[in-house]
């Protein structure tokens, strides 16, 4: 029994993890095959995974209602809208288009899911602005440095900025000075630094997240198994 | 009068957010009402994609891969319009598909309108292949042989003996492809998965932030080129003489830019206002 | 301002005029293209120096025995070289300045694996022109990736430092660990809330379970949750992912168990929301404005819901802990969070927290290893700029070593 | 403009698009029984779409059609019956619901992470790692027609210079991310420039990412010009002075609710 319930699943990650980290350099199509099902697979058992998280829901929202909690009408408007959903999918057919023309679980998803995800997401533009406000302080050196940037990035990026802080040539005697204008400061700051930093820490999140995958293979971090250090 | 101001400070320095809000909701409202038309500053990596298309000879295959859903219409879909007027108007052969599943309705729709404008027919200069599951499995399947990846296309024409797709095996025939990404399955995974292996030239569309991320793959010519944001978007529709919705909005921008920009300066003002109190205090 | 050193080269000076007709090509033979899937074969000749752009090759291609040569493949002859950086030295297919074209197989040409196909050139130049013999060569799929064994053995000897590493902490497990200002703020964070009677918020972000960066966040959940249990504060773990929220509800479990205090562990202490970004971030930010929680915890890999969630929750005045691996993100947590963990910081948080000596000892691990690569970095740019100046591609050996090889 | 009938559906859509789309707007007000109905369909809509999707493109998909039609042309064949696979793997995972058995969906997990870790691990070393340090090493100078140069063009991104900066920030950065080793004398000065490039650039992508933040916004802000328009009933401002009144009559209630307790 401890066998099925520690050592299974190991070997199992450890044997999925092998095969499929040597995929990477069997160029034959056998190999290629291979990674396609499995990823296949993988859509399969995470659709089965759902079933736990609508459970989860009902759970939570069915409680409310049975104690009527505060805000519980709010839970039976959730009910309702999975269940109108659901029927309507399954109506058309889950096909959002059929013969040229709408279906209703089209008409759904265009003018409620796509309109309320745009809202929510357009969301940031008014909490980039007041994060702006009380973020972008000049408290220390290093925020200064944020500050500004971000400040010049801002100016380097649309046409009134641009306007306001164009480049400049002076020749002085023989020499010709390029003073930069926000747009060549902002092309700069994203070519160069931006690049040296993003590399650096796709350099180390990478080493790292290899260093995980190790261990999982290895059999030495397991804490996805469930903590469970010795059931 | 000097306590005056520093309260003045204390307050503006806790402003209430809902001002904000309301400043920015105005900055953006306004300019779109009654747009005032600033210049564009063509970037070289936008540049560098419409180079390349602009190089193109006609009837060569043009792959591009909506990787987003609705929710970057704003940003990416202004993109697909300049690219695909760009395309049609070099006579190229357009292969259009999604990789999200989401964006399947919104691409359909923004290259059936931009096909009706320029008269091209499905079939013949064009085709949608819709979305396949799949993510990257579908770019490495797609590279083995596009008519299994795709048996049909959205239309559920069967793809075999379009007369689009001519001479187009697998992912090795396309000439040049761009892909439109909002986030995870997009410029990357057609890199590490497409580009590498199968040797076409390709380059990128971005949401504007995720442009900054993909500039080392830039640098390293992984991409030929980039577009990023609404502003790439802008700098596309000049570069091929049909301004459109993005620079209209780039007005708009232009505003909430500025709004921000002297918000981060006053806010700078009360901070350095009240700082200097508190220095002689302590 | 420019630096210029004088410096001897050679002008190759060749025109049409003094090249002569087209000859045959030296060295003509056709092979498997190595390190491929099979279905194409590649063609290998010598350079010559006649090779100009008015002079171009065919390439014309037969199913063996010959049937009728079909026309595969044109181009100028002084194109398709082998040019440094296309092979790495040890999986060469070719000498350096030969000539080297891959033929696919086509709908015009297909290639069948295990046929034999004759191929032979054409050179030609204006009117006059002047064939090669015709080689054989046979396709197939190949099993090994030969140009990615720089890929593999780094992999090994990546995994030989970290074993090493962990053996080692497992021996001497109080290695020096620089401070990680986030981390000290966690105990501050449940202490505040406990005070407060508020619950504390964790998010693991919208990573699945395969995700490094989710695996870090449940380690830390775990971790936190432990403390928690101590102080008898609520948690609540919204979740975006079915399979973590039932990893995370037996980690929570566990470490209730551990801290002594099965008895306090709830069951809905995780739960899930829906699987959407924003209607996730909706509800977690709704959630943030009725229970106000006195401390939100990000942790995990995040998308554009970053910047929505840490702004609703710092108008709820919480105190704020992000750790994120996802760069694009980072700017919106440093700004809006009281304390944030950057990219790898997130990996070492959970060794902190535990001191495992696996942990410890994969930190010590990575750090060698970086070390190493800002090694290669530094040295690797010396060699690439001495090699310029010395003319010479000898530095390639140590230089193709950390090149990505397709 | 031409007379163009829009049809009823997209009529109704408009206005239940702006609705839903005021409703989440109040949110910016403060939390209100409108921003909270918003939230609660959002959701409950976006559970339901999941499962039919889920339905349709997986079980139906990837499960049933293989296995139908593979049983009806090969049933004998060994790899008619993979997709089972999974699907008992799935099943696995829902043993989560019987705590003596949920052990079991151990098997699952390990499945999916071990899948996950190996392919992760040689990508990520060839995309992450070697393709970035090659990246970053690239010679100091040129050979042009005048012999060895270097170049100080800092508009270029392939400039000597340049190169030079990026190993620099690189490299700092990366010593940033050092644990084991103390931050302090010449390492001091490793990181805090390395602090520097971070801040840095972070900086630069928060002022990047603005104009994509706007955009989105402008995008809703156009979506709602249009549907102020008569062909759709005016159907913005009728509902956003609807929302507006709710929310003063919500609140005008709450003050008298909280005057009397």
């Amino acid at each position: 029994m401890i066998f099925l319930k520690r050592q299974l699943p190991l070997a199992i990650t450890f044997v999925m993890g092998v095969a499929f980290a040597l995929q990477y350099y069997i160029p034959h199509p056998v190999s290629e095959a291979a990674i396609t099902k499995v990823s296949d697979w993988m859509k399969i058992i995470s659709g089965f995974a759902l079933v736990l998280g609508i459970a989860s829901v009902f759970h939570v929202h069915a409680v409310k209602i049975r104690r009527q909690a505060p805000g519980w009408g709010y839970s039976g408007v959730l009910f309702a809208a999975i269940v109108t959903t659901m029927a309507v999918g399954f109506w058309s057919g889950g096909e959002s288009k059929a013969d040229g023309s709408q279906t209703a679980f089209g008409w759904l998803y265009d003018y409620t899911m796509v309109p309320l995800q745009g809202t929510m997401f357009s969301i940031l533009a008014f909490f980039i602005a007041s994060a702006a406000y009380r973020a972008f302080r000049a408290r220390s050196p290093e925020a200064s440095v944020l500050l500004v940037s971000a400040v010049v990035v801002m100016m380097g990026r649309v046409p009134l900025g641009q306007t306001l802080l164009p480049g400049m040539q002076i020749s002085i005697g023989q020499f010709l000075f390029k003073i930069p204008g926000a747009w060549d400061i902002t092309q700069w700051l994203m070519n160069v630094l931006n690049s040296a930093v993003r590399r650096a820490i796709l350099i180390g999140v990478s080493m790292g997240s290899v260093a995980l995958s190790l261990k999982i293979i290895l059999g030495k971090e397991r804490s996805y198994l469930g903590g469970g250090k010795d059931q | 009068m000097k306590g005056l101001l520093k309260d003045l400070a204390r307050r503006m320095i806790a402003i209430d957010r809902r001002i904000i809000f309301l400043l920015i909701a105005c900055a953006t409202l306004l300019p779109l009402l009654n747009p005032f038309g600033l210049p564009i500053k063509v970037s070289p990596e936008v540049q560098a994609v419409y180079e390349y298309i602009e190089a193109m000879p006609e009837r060569s295959v043009f792959l591009l891969s909506f990787d987003f859903d609705p929710s970057s219409k704003p940003e990416l879909e202004p993109q697909a319009v300049a690219l695909l007027r760009h395309a049609f108007r070099k006579n190229l052969r357009v292969i259009v598909m999604t990789h999200w599943i989401t964006g399947t309705g919104l691409a359909d729709g923004v290259v059936t309108q931009v096909a009706a404008e320029t008269g091209k027919t499905r079939g013949k200069d064009y085709v949608f292949l819709g979305w396949a599951p799949g993510g990257y499995a579908l770019i490495i399947s797609m590279g083995q042989d596009l008519y299994k990846a795709f048996p049909s296309d959205y239309s559920k024409t069967p793809t075999l003996g379009m007369p689009v797709l001519e001479g187009v095996r697998n992912l090795r025939d396309v000439n040049y492809m761009v892909s439109l990404a909002a986030g995870g399955a997009g410029i990357e995974m057609w890199y590490v998965f497409g580009k590498d292996k199968y040797r076409f030239e390709m380059a990128g569309g971005a949401t504007g932030v995720i442009a900054p991320g993909l500039y080392p793959f830039l640098r390293s010519g992984q991409i030929n080129g980039l577009i990023g944001g609404l502003q790439g978007a802008a700098e596309y529709e000049t570069l091929i003489g049909r301004k459109g919705m993005a620079v209209a909005g780039m007005d708009a921008q232009s505003a909430t830019h500025f709004v921000i920009i002297v918000l981060v300066v006053l806010c700078n003002v009360f901070y350095f206002a009240l700082r200097g109190d508190k220095g002689k205090r302590v | 301002m420019i630096l210029a050193l004088p410096f001897f080269f050679l002008l190759l000076i060749g025109g049409p005029a003094f090249a002569g007709p087209p000859t045959s090509p030296e060295g003509f033979r056709v092979l498997d293209t190595p390190n491929d899937a099979g279905q194409s074969l590649s063609l290998v000749w010598k350079a010559s120096p006649s090779d100009s752009k008015d002079r171009t090759v065919q390439a014309w291609a037969a199913e063996s025995p010959p049937a009728a040569f079909k026309k595969v493949a044109e181009f100028p002859s002084n194109t398709r070289y082998v040019r440094t950086g296309d092979f790495p030295w040890w999986a060469q297919p070719a000498g350096k300045g030969d000539h080297y074209l891959k033929l696919p197989s086509s709908q015009a040409f297909p290639i069948t694996d295990g046929k034999p196909y004759a191929v032979k050139l054409l050179i030609r130049e204006g009117e006059q022109e002047a064939w090669s013999e015709a080689a054989e060569g046979v396709s197939a799929p190949n099993y090994f990736n030969t140009a990615q064994v720089n890929n593999l053995v780094f992999v090994l000897a990546f995994t030989g430092v970290l074993l090493g590493s962990i053996a080692a902490a497992r021996r001497n497990p109080h290695v020096y660990l620089r401070r990680i200002a986030g981390l000290d703020a966690v105990e501050e964070a449940i202490g505040r809330s406990t005070e407060m009677g508020r619950p504390i918020l964790y998010l693991t972000g919208s990573g699945g379970m395969s995700d490094v960066s989710t695996i870090a966040a449940t380690v830390i959940l775990g971790q936190v949750a432990k403390k928690v249990a101590h102080y008898e504060t609520t948690l609540k773990v919204p979740h975006r992912d079915p399979i973590v929220m039932a990893v995370c509800r037996e980690i929570v479990k566990e470490a209730y168990v551990e801290a002594g205090r099965p008895d306090a562990f709830k069951e809905d202490t995780n739960f899930f929301i829906t699987d959407d970004q924003f209607s996730y971030t909706a509800a977690v930010d709704g959630i943030m404005l009725r229970e106000k929680p006195a401390a939100n915890f990000f942790m995990g890999s995040y998308f554009a819901e970053s910047l929505l969630l840490t702004e609703t929750g710092a108008s709820t005045g919480a105190i704020q802990i992000a750790g994120t691996d996802s760069d694009h993100q980072l700017p919106f947590f440093v700004t809006t969070c009281d304390y944030t963990l950057i990219g790898e910081e997130l990996y070492a948080a959970s060794a902190y927290l535990s001191r495992e000596p696996v942990l410890v000892g994969t930190l010590r691990g990575q750090d060698f290893s970086k070390a190493f690569i800002m090694g290669v970095m530094v040295i690797g740019t010396a060699l690439a700029t001495a090699g310029v100046m010395f003319q010479t591609d000898a530095f390639n050996y140590f230089l193709d070593l950390f090149r990505d090889f397709k | 403009m031409p007379e163009q009938l829009i049809p009823t559906s997209v009529v109704l859509g408009a206005w239940v698009a702006t609705g839903l789309t005021l409703f989440i707007y109040s949110f910016l007000y403060k939390d209100n029984p409108l921003f909270k109905l918003g939230e609660h369909l959002y959701v409950g809509v976006s559970i339901g779409y999941s499962v039919v999707l889920v339905w349709y493109t997986v079980f139906f998909r990837l499960l049933w059609e293989p296995l139908k039609k593979g049983i009806a042309e090969h049933p004998a064949a060994l790899g008619t019956y993979e997709p089972v696979i999974p699907a008992l793997l799935g099943l696995l995972i829902l043993t989560q619901f019987f705590p003596r058995v949920s052990w079991l969906s151990r098997i699952a997990f390990a499945f999916i992470v071990g899948f996950g870790s190996g392919v992760a691990i040689p990508r990520t070393v060839s995309s992450y790692i070697l393709k970035q340090i090659e990246d970053t090493v690239n010679p100091l100078i040129t050979m042009g027609a005048n012999g060895l140069s270097m170049g100080f063009d800092l508009a270029s991104p392939q400039s000597g210079i340049n190169t030079i900066i990026l190993l620099i920030g690189v490299v700092s950065v990366l010593f940033y991310f050092f644990f084991s080793v103390e931050h302090s004398g010449p390492g001091m000065v490793a990181a805090r420039t390395g602090i520097y490039f971070l801040m840095i650039a972070f900086g630069a992508a928060f002022g990047y990412t603005v104009m994509s933040r706007m955009s989105l916004l402008i995008g809703r802000f156009r979506d709602l010009i249009t549907f102020a328009g008569a062909e759709y009933g005016y159907a913005t401002p009728v509902l956003l002075l609807v929302t507006v009144l709710s929310l003063a009559g919500w609140e005008l209630a709450a003050r008298r609710k909280g005057g009397e307790e």
